[in-house]
């Protein structure tokens, strides 16, 4: 067997995003483990452990579930990603950051434990401006942005992005701090129905999601100018807004729906024959397609390092070798059953993510459903990779690390 | 001097009845080791005996009050009109009339007084008419507490709030009330009032009384019978009039020696025994 | 005599010396209520000084202004023969007056111990440090005091119940616990706000015992407000009769108790 | 009119609006401390829980679906029916004082007489309980509440004041709708406690525990009743909360919105509460309108709130309209 | 049989002022810290290290603070989360403005810059009192945390906003930063409890510890018989916030190593520590030990049992570790509502009685 530790968070205010892809990760694992017998003849056995979103509960898990050979930790959330870099580093097992974490772990020379794939905050930052660039004929001169973001380290992430950004394109950057848990944003709002920006941006989380996406119905904002990043963009986060959210974006870094083979698999094989994680009310929303692309993405990495290896029963720092050079192709894709589902992936030693591309989706209130509707973008390389750069560098200096991959 | 000769122990029917109870606090303190007493309707009976002797725990085991102060009644049985009453909540003892009056007073600081008088009739199904004509009687008996009805309880003296406290258990038409310490803190010229106020309640309204007392002078001028408790025991009973004679009542309870009143300056640290203590 | 301001012996050959603390023209208001009305009177040292009077008269609030606790709007308090500028309470105890109250006021959550020994607090002076340290100079304090706390305990008798808390006590015991606390204190001047209350005749007897004791032992001022006729007669020197916040009568027992004011407001009978 | 007055007033408006929310959360708090002292740390769980069995029942979710699928393998979800909203918030308050009764039954009667902290942390292990018990009874996914009140933004208050002020002013019909809800809850609720034998008898318990039993009040009804209050005040806090935000576990952290203008408007004061919630309401947004968003870089409302509290808690220990705190010895 | 006082006389106030009166129980506890100094750190692993005893240690010394403050002086406080993270920031800018100094004095003086903020949060508890109190200790969470998330200069400028802290050694050991052995940290954080339970002990048993329980008990009498209460409460809150802060630091350097203040110091810390001392008693130092461990523990164990043993769904197990908890909070009260510690004291004094029932 292969043990995947799934720290999730069924329970706690952010469990309506975290069920979904706790559910999407576990069943493609167990459809996996039924339809082929697991990868390379070894059953994943998936290891769930529940943290509520809570640093502390986090630490527990690690700690109690490394010691039963974990492969790779997925940690599901931005502060105990913080936790378990230097811990896990120590241990040599490699921590896989979906889309959030520490964004310069990008950066392999520093970071050599560390992925964040497939693409980061930054990326996302600049992504959505292209798109309002794109949406604007092409320049951003003079237009508005506000930012709506959660008032942690999390919704702090774009800001630099976007400041550097707004210096190039020459738009104006306002920015709307919500402080946690966010139930009341009647100030930030009327701010934004006085300002009238030309877009607003959200890096928002839980509970305040929704209380966004409602408040600006409420001021009658156009929706198709609000995008939020992938966090602030699943079915829990409109679906208690109803009709009034119809038209929102928000920035995804896989396709949404239900229109791939291997989700109809796990329909039939795994959720209707009893065995999912789940009630099976979740398959296909967002959250659960995140949960499938990232167990389908391990489960490629783990056939690779068997590759690698020349042996079934992998360990940590084979798999940290084999993420290292991971190649999914859009054929490799394409025979998981997930055409199209997502843009090819290509690691390399430097790094440490791949391919960082973003597309915007948009919700259809009336038929339930998110619609891609536009290009896997790339961001502004110019302008992350510097700051990737320097902010990796600084941790670099400060833990006396040495840089590698030369 | 009045003195309490009537309704005589023997001949009255018993309304209360204790027999041989034993109380333990918080599961490790005994307080009570096999109290029994019998109270008569329509007489009062007087509970005496020092500090710390059960008086207090006696009334809230009879009223079940205990209960809420980790109190258990552990031995023994209490009945009243022949029914064993130690299940009953206090709140369905005061429907049946067994109301007290605890030590301390206990107002509601932050009711009016005329507020608190009307908690008291509380479990009264009547008519405001009736209630209403309640208040006039209690407000005849205490005019007092009529001038400041409007005033909140907790800013009314030690003396006020004591009448307070006996005027709202009267409001419950009450057949017996468990008076505990009614004297406690107040002038002289006010005890007076207030045990004239029990006596004519106890006789107009035919109210009984089971009062539970450390001034001994006065509780044995109003009483008719009396209990003298000590270490949870009972160690003296007798017609009030008889305790008022015997030698060491005399001498404990009401600090007279064989030549009349002995000044507390003459106090010294000598000390005779009880003599039920041998 | 009381015009003797150097003092007198009593006939029980006691000393009465001067004047320690006089309260001139005292008037104490809350919202309406006037609780005090032009109020002057003197103590002076040695002596057992009562106040009397109905329920509500305002002897308690008349206390609570010496210790500081209430602040009359008019009037003067004059403390060891000069006015005594406005005060907490804790520096007015630390002037040495203490006091036991109407209503126990015991620090319930402690031992009789420990009680008896925030009496002393007043006279502890190791910082934070040492005592956060303990072993050496707040070990010694603490020792030293402790044998002061254990001097008074003997002398009232509550040996036996030293280590108990006092929320199990009776309540005579919990008076006398507090009589304990003040005089730990060594004041100068007690006050005791009706400190035989709810007490049997003989406790109360124990308590006259001790209240005499402390005044020809330790010399201590005493200033006690008393409900007990027989009592207040019996062991004070001198009585102030309050009234509905009014003073109406003020000389030694025996002019107070034949005063028709005082009888009418008061006693109700003539007290003999 | 210069546009940042006009702004400011429209932020006021608001302001005003949102501290009713706050109020209708606050109100449970106050009518349980009133009659019992007790400061009930589990008010905003019991909204939530209020909220989902509101939800739940309209929607014919099978409690503890869950746990019975886990445990018999059966796969339960729905009834599928569907109750009307009105039937609906029926039953949930009677699911309500089923679990007033419940509390008082195994939690309360046992604690008579105990001093304050302890009743309060008796509320912690209650907040714990029903957490736990909501989510395993109606799961924790967020869900959508829809009882047919209005929401957005109300057009003749935009137009009238588009008219006047050449700007027209947001005003959300869901804010107009608590506000008139509250009024009524808060007139009807003072009118209970100040003028009905209930009412007095609550008040008597919250003063003096054994007093009032010693009266023949009886404990065990009136807590059920201010319980049964209270939870019906948290399913109508509930149910505006969770139209704005959804149905989930972010609901019970309104109480945290609602301890300032308890504070302020003092714990035993049913208008206390209100006029604290105004002036919470009207006092964060305009601070973080003038002050906390231009010069401190916004998200000023939650500190903001508190501090406003102690500030007038300085001046009035015991609340704007608290009872006075009798301090004798 | 062998808990007796009789036997044991006490010959001076001084062998009767110290911590355990009872040599039986003295004896218990010489064993307890050679237990906890020689035998554990050879066996401690990194779970029972990381997940149980580095908690437990730490929320006991902030249970410890808090329970000076509020179990002994009577100021409720709910502020404890604020305080930690003034700990945990001050020490984030101690270590990182001098990495030459020991990280033990850091810790001590994070301690003592808690202590100075404490003290300033505390002012307003002479005026403002009981729950209401409450107010202004929320105040000061919710403005703490506000604070360290809006000015970059606290966070050192990184981009990501979290703190991480470097690695520093005590005796050449590391005891913070990611090469730590799990027995170094262990005893790192055990010298701090004890030390702090002692000093914790010697001020409240003396001067210092009757002037606060005075007035919390009653502070109008406490005034009255001569108790500075402007100095008794800013002690408290100084005192508590010391520890506080010291729980902070460790919290922040040794045990998680990276912090966001508003996820891991946010109110529900405040809360998570108070009901600590509450379910473990107020007003004992035992108390916040066996709260400390009881809300640090029975999660972890409820969980065991759930997911390993039974083989519950996690999120099953989660929701019933709730209730049960809550319901075990309640059932306590029911029985003994003075915390395990009063429950302790109970069976302490059946079993000097013993056999005898009373
Ligand atoms: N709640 C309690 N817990 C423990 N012990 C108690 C409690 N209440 C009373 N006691 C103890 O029970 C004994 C009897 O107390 P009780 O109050 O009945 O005496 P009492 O005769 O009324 O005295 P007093 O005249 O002082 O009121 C006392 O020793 C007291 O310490
Ligand atoms: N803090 C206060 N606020 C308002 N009124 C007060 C306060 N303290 C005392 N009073 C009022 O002042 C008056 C005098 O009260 P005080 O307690 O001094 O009476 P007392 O003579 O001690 O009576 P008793 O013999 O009953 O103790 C009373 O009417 C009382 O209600
Ligand atoms: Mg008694
Ligand atoms: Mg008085």
């Amino acid at each position: 067997d292969l043990t995947i530790p799934a720290l999730n968070y069924r329970t706690g205010p952010y469990a309506p995003s975290g069920i979904p892809y706790a559910d999407g990760f576990s069943d493609y694992m167990t459809l996996i483990n039924e339809r082929d017998g697991g990868v390379g003849g070894e059953r994943i056995n998936v290891l769930e452990c529940e943290t509520a979103y809570n640093t502390e509960k986090g630490v527990e898990c690690y700690e109690q579930t490394k010691g039963e050979g974990a492969l790779v930790y997925i940690p599901q959330s931005t502060g105990i990603t913080y936790q378990l870099i230097p811990k896990a580093s120590a241990d040599q097992i490699p921590i896989w950051s979906v889309a959030y974490g520490r964004t310069s772990a990008v950066n392999g020379k520093v970071f050599e434990w560390v992925f964040n794939l497939p693409v980061t905050y930054w990326d996302g930052a600049s992504v959505a401006v292209k798109y309002a660039m794109e949406q604007e004929g092409g320049s951003l001169e003079g237009k508005k942005i506000a930012l709506v973001y959660h008032n942690s380290a999390y919704g702090k992430e774009p800001i630099r992005t976007l400041e550097a950004l707004s210096e190039k394109h020459g738009f104006e950057l306002v920015l709307l701090p919500v402080d946690h848990p966010g139930q009341e944003q009647k100030a930030q709002w009327l701010q934004i129905r006085r300002e009238r920006p030309d877009f607003v941006f959200m890096w928002g989380w839980g509970v305040m999601n929704q209380v966004a996406i409602q408040e600006a119905a409420n001021i009658r904002y156009p929706m198709d100018k609000f995008i939020g990043v992938w966090w602030s963009g699943s079915e829990a986060d409109v679906v208690p807004v109803g009709e009034g959210a119809d038209g929102y974006k928000s920035l995804t870094f896989h396709g949404a729906g239900t229109d791939f083979p291997a989700l109809q698999e796990i329909k039939t094989q795994v959720i209707d024959a009893g065995k999912g994680a789940g009630d099976g009310t979740k398959w296909g929303e967002v959250g659960y397609n995140k949960g499938v692309y990232t167990a389908a993405v391990v489960a490629e990495a783990i056939r690779h390092a068997q590759e690698m290896a020349g042996t079934a029963s992998i360990t940590p720092v084979q798999f940290r070798d084999a993420m290292e050079t991971l190649e999914v192709t859009d054929e490799e894709f394409e025979a998981l059953g997930l055409g199209g589902f997502a843009p090819a992936i290509s690691l390399s030693c430097e790094s440490h993510s791949s391919p960082r591309l973003a597309a915007v989706q948009q919700w259809d209130a009336e038929a339930g459903t998110w619609t891609l509707v536009s290009d896997y973008m790339e961001p502004d390389f110019e302008i992350v990779d510097p700051l990737i750069e320097e902010d990796s560098m600084a941790y670099a200096d400060e833990n006396g690390i040495e840089l590698r991959c030369d | 001097m009045l003195d309490a000769s009537t309704p005589p122990q023997t001949q009255a029917e018993t309304l209360l009845e204790v027999s041989n109870i034993e109380v333990i606090y918080d599961h490790v303190i005994l307080v009570l080791k096999g109290v029994s007493l019998k109270v008569p309707k329509g007489g009062i009976t007087a509970l005496l005996g020092g500090n710390g002797a059960g008086k207090t725990t006696t009334l809230k085991s009879i009223s079940n009050l205990l209960r809420s102060e980790r109190g258990e009644v552990t031995k023994g049985r209490i009945t009243y009109m022949g029914e064993p009453i130690h299940d009953s909540d206090p709140s369905v003892l005061v429907r049946r009339g067994v109301i007290q009056v605890m030590e301390g007073r206990h107002c509601f600081e932050h009711l009016t007084v005329e507020e608190n008088l009307l908690t008291g009739a509380y479990t009264l199904g009547v008519s405001k008419a009736e209630i209403q004509q309640n208040l006039e009687l209690v407000y005849s008996y205490f005019p007092r507490l009529k001038e400041r009805r409007k005033s909140q309880a907790g800013y009314t003296s030690g003396g006020e709030q004591q009448m307070l406290a006996i005027g709202r258990a009267l409001m419950s038409k009450p057949e017996m009330i468990l008076l505990d310490e009614p004297s406690m803190g107040l002038a002289p010229q006010l005890v007076e009032q207030i045990f004239r106020i029990v006596k004519s309640v106890n006789e107009n309204e035919g109210v009984t009384f089971l009062l539970a007392e450390q001034n001994t002078n006065v509780a044995l001028r109003y009483a008719h019978y009396g209990y003298i408790l000590e270490s949870g025991r009972v160690v003296m009973d007798g017609l009030a009039a008889d305790l008022r004679e015997n030698p060491d009542v005399k001498e404990f309870y009401l600090g007279m020696s064989d030549e009349g009143r002995k000044s507390f300056r003459d106090v010294r640290s000598y000390r005779r025994r009880k003599r039920w203590l041998s | 005599m009381l015009d003797d301001s150097e003092g007198y012996v009593t006939t029980d050959g006691r000393k009465i010396g001067g004047v320690v603390m006089e309260m001139k023209n005292i008037t104490l208001r809350f919202g309406g209520v006037v609780a005090i009305k032009d109020i002057s009177f003197d103590i002076r040292e040695g002596e057992i000084r009562a106040i009397i009077g109905p329920n509500g008269a305002g002897k308690s609030s008349m206390l609570n202004v010496i210790s500081g606790f209430y602040v009359p709007q008019e009037g003067e308090v004059w403390f060891r023969g000069a006015k005594r500028p406005p005060m907490k309470p804790y520096e007015v105890a630390r002037q040495g007056i203490a006091r036991t109250f109407q209503n126990i006021a015991l620090f319930e959550g402690m031992t009789v111990l420990d009680n008896v020994m925030t009496g002393r607090l007043t006279q502890m002076s190791q910082n934070i440090f040492t005592q956060a340290l303990w072993k050496g100079k707040a070990e010694k304090e603490e020792v030293e005091n402790r044998e002061m706390a254990e001097k008074i305990i003997d002398f009232l008798e509550i040996q036996r119940i030293r280590k108990t808390p006092v929320s199990r006590l009776p309540y005579g015991l919990k008076k006398r616990v507090e009589l304990a606390r003040a005089l730990v204190a060594e004041p100068k001047l007690l006050l005791l706000d009706e400190p035989m209350a709810g007490m049997n005749v003989e406790e109360k007897e124990d308590m006259s015992r001790f209240i005499l004791d402390v005044n020809d032992e330790f010399g201590t001022t005493i200033a006690l407000i008393e409900h007990d006729m027989g009592v207040v007669m019996d062991l004070s020197d001198r009585v102030v009769v309050m009234d509905y916040g009014k003073k109406i009568g003020d000389g030694t027992p025996d002019e107070v108790r034949r005063n028709q004011d005082v009888i009418d407001a008061y006693l109700g009978v003539a007290h003999d | 009119m210069p546009e940042q007055l006009i702004f400011a007033m429209e932020v006021t408006l608001n302001g005003l609006m949102a501290g009713v929310l706050y109020a209708l959360v606050a109100l449970g708090f106050v009518l349980i401390f009133k009659a019992s002292g007790i400061f009930n740390f589990a008010q905003g769980v019991m909204a939530l829980f209020a909220a989902m069995t509101l939800v739940g029942i309209m929607d014919g979710q099978v409690p503890f679906s869950h746990l019975i699928n886990a445990i018999f393998g059966t796969d339960l979800h729905h009834f599928g029916w569907h109750i009307p909203a009105l039937l609906a918030i029926v039953l949930t308050t009677g699911v309500m004082v089923g679990l007033a009764w419940c509390v008082q039954q195994f939690v309360m009667r046992h604690l008579v007489n105990q001093p304050p902290i302890i009743l309060f942390m008796a509320t912690i292990g209650l907040a714990y309980f029903l957490e736990g018990l909501s989510d395993l009874m109606w799961g924790s996914e967020i869900k959508n509440l829809d009882v047919g009140l209005p929401q957005g933004i109300n057009l003749w208050i935009d137009e009238v004041t588009f008219n006047i002020f050449g700007y027209g002013f947001f005003i959300d019909n869901l804010d107009i709708v608590a506000t008139i809800i509250a009024a009524l809850l808060v007139v009807s609720l003072m009118a209970f406690s100040q003028y009905t034998k209930e009412g007095r008898a609550m008040r008597a318990v919250a003063d003096d525990h054994q007093a009032a039993l010693s009266v023949g009040i009886s404990l065990n009804f009136i807590w059920v009743l201010v319980w049964s209050l209270a939870g019906f005040v948290a399913l109508v806090a509930g149910i505006m909360w969770g139209t704005k935000s959804g149905v989930q576990f972010s609901l019970s952290l309104i109480a945290l919105k609602a301890l300032p203008v308890l504070m302020l408007g003092g714990f035993t004061s049913i208008p206390g509460a209100i006029v604290g919630g105004l002036i919470i309401g009207v006092g964060e947004q305009l601070f973080e309108f003038a002050i906390g968003a231009p010069y401190f870089g916004g998200a000023t409302q939650n500190w903001f709130a508190y501090v406003l509290a102690l500030i007038f808690l300085v001046f009035r220990p015991q609340g704007l309209f608290g009872e006075k705190i009798i301090e004798r010895v | 049989m062998f808990y007796r006082e009789a036997g044991d006389f006490k010959t001076s106030y001084i062998d009767d002022g110290q911590t355990f009166p009872i040599r039986f129980d003295r004896y218990r506890f010489y064993a307890v810290l050679a237990v906890a100094f020689l035998v554990v750190p050879f066996i401690v692993g990194d779970y029972t290290a990381n997940a149980i005893l580095l908690p437990f240690l730490i929320y006991a010394i902030a249970a410890i603070g808090l329970n000076i403050l509020t179990g002994y002086c009577g100021q409720v406080s709910l502020g404890t989360g604020g305080f930690m993270a003034v700990g945990a920031y001050a020490c984030y800018k101690l270590m990182t403005a001098f990495p030459e100094v020991s990280i033990f004095i850091h810790v001590i003086l994070s301690g003592g810059v808690t202590a100075a903020v404490g003290v300033l949060f505390g002012l307003p508890s002479l005026r403002i009192k009981g729950f209401y109190l409450a107010v202004a200790t929320l105040a000061a969470q919710f403005f703490l945390v506000w604070l360290f998330n809006r000015v970059p200069w606290f966070y050192n400028y990184s981009a990501s906003g979290q703190i991480s802290a470097p690695e520093r050694e005590v005796f050449g050991v590391a005891v913070t930063g990611p090469h730590t052995e799990a027995w170094a940290t262990y005893l790192f954080c055990l010298v701090f409890c004890l030390g702090t339970g002692l000093v914790a002990r010697n001020l409240t048993r003396g001067t210092l510890g009757r002037s606060w329980m005075a007035i919390r008990d009653m502070d109008i009498a406490a005034e009255i018989i001569g108790v500075n209460p402007l100095r008794a409460k800013l002690t408290a809150f100084a005192v508590s916030s010391f520890f506080v802060g010291i729980a902070g630091a460790l919290f922040f350097a040794v045990y998680l190593g990276a912090v966001e203040v508003g996820e891991v110091f946010g109110i529900q810390k405040s809360f998570l520590v108070l009901f600590m001392i509450i379910i473990g008693g107020l007003g004992s130092i035992f108390g916040s030990f066996a709260g400390a461990a009881f809300l640090v523990l029975l999660p972890v164990i409820l969980k065991l049992v759930g997911v390993n043993l039974l083989g519950f769904p996690t999120d099953i197990v989660a929701h019933f570790q709730l209730i049960i908890v809550g319901s075990l909070i309640i059932l306590f009260l029911v029985l003994e509502p003075h915390g395990i510690a009063r429950l302790w004291n109970v069976t302490r004094e059946k079993l000097r009685l013993w056999p005898f029932p009373h």
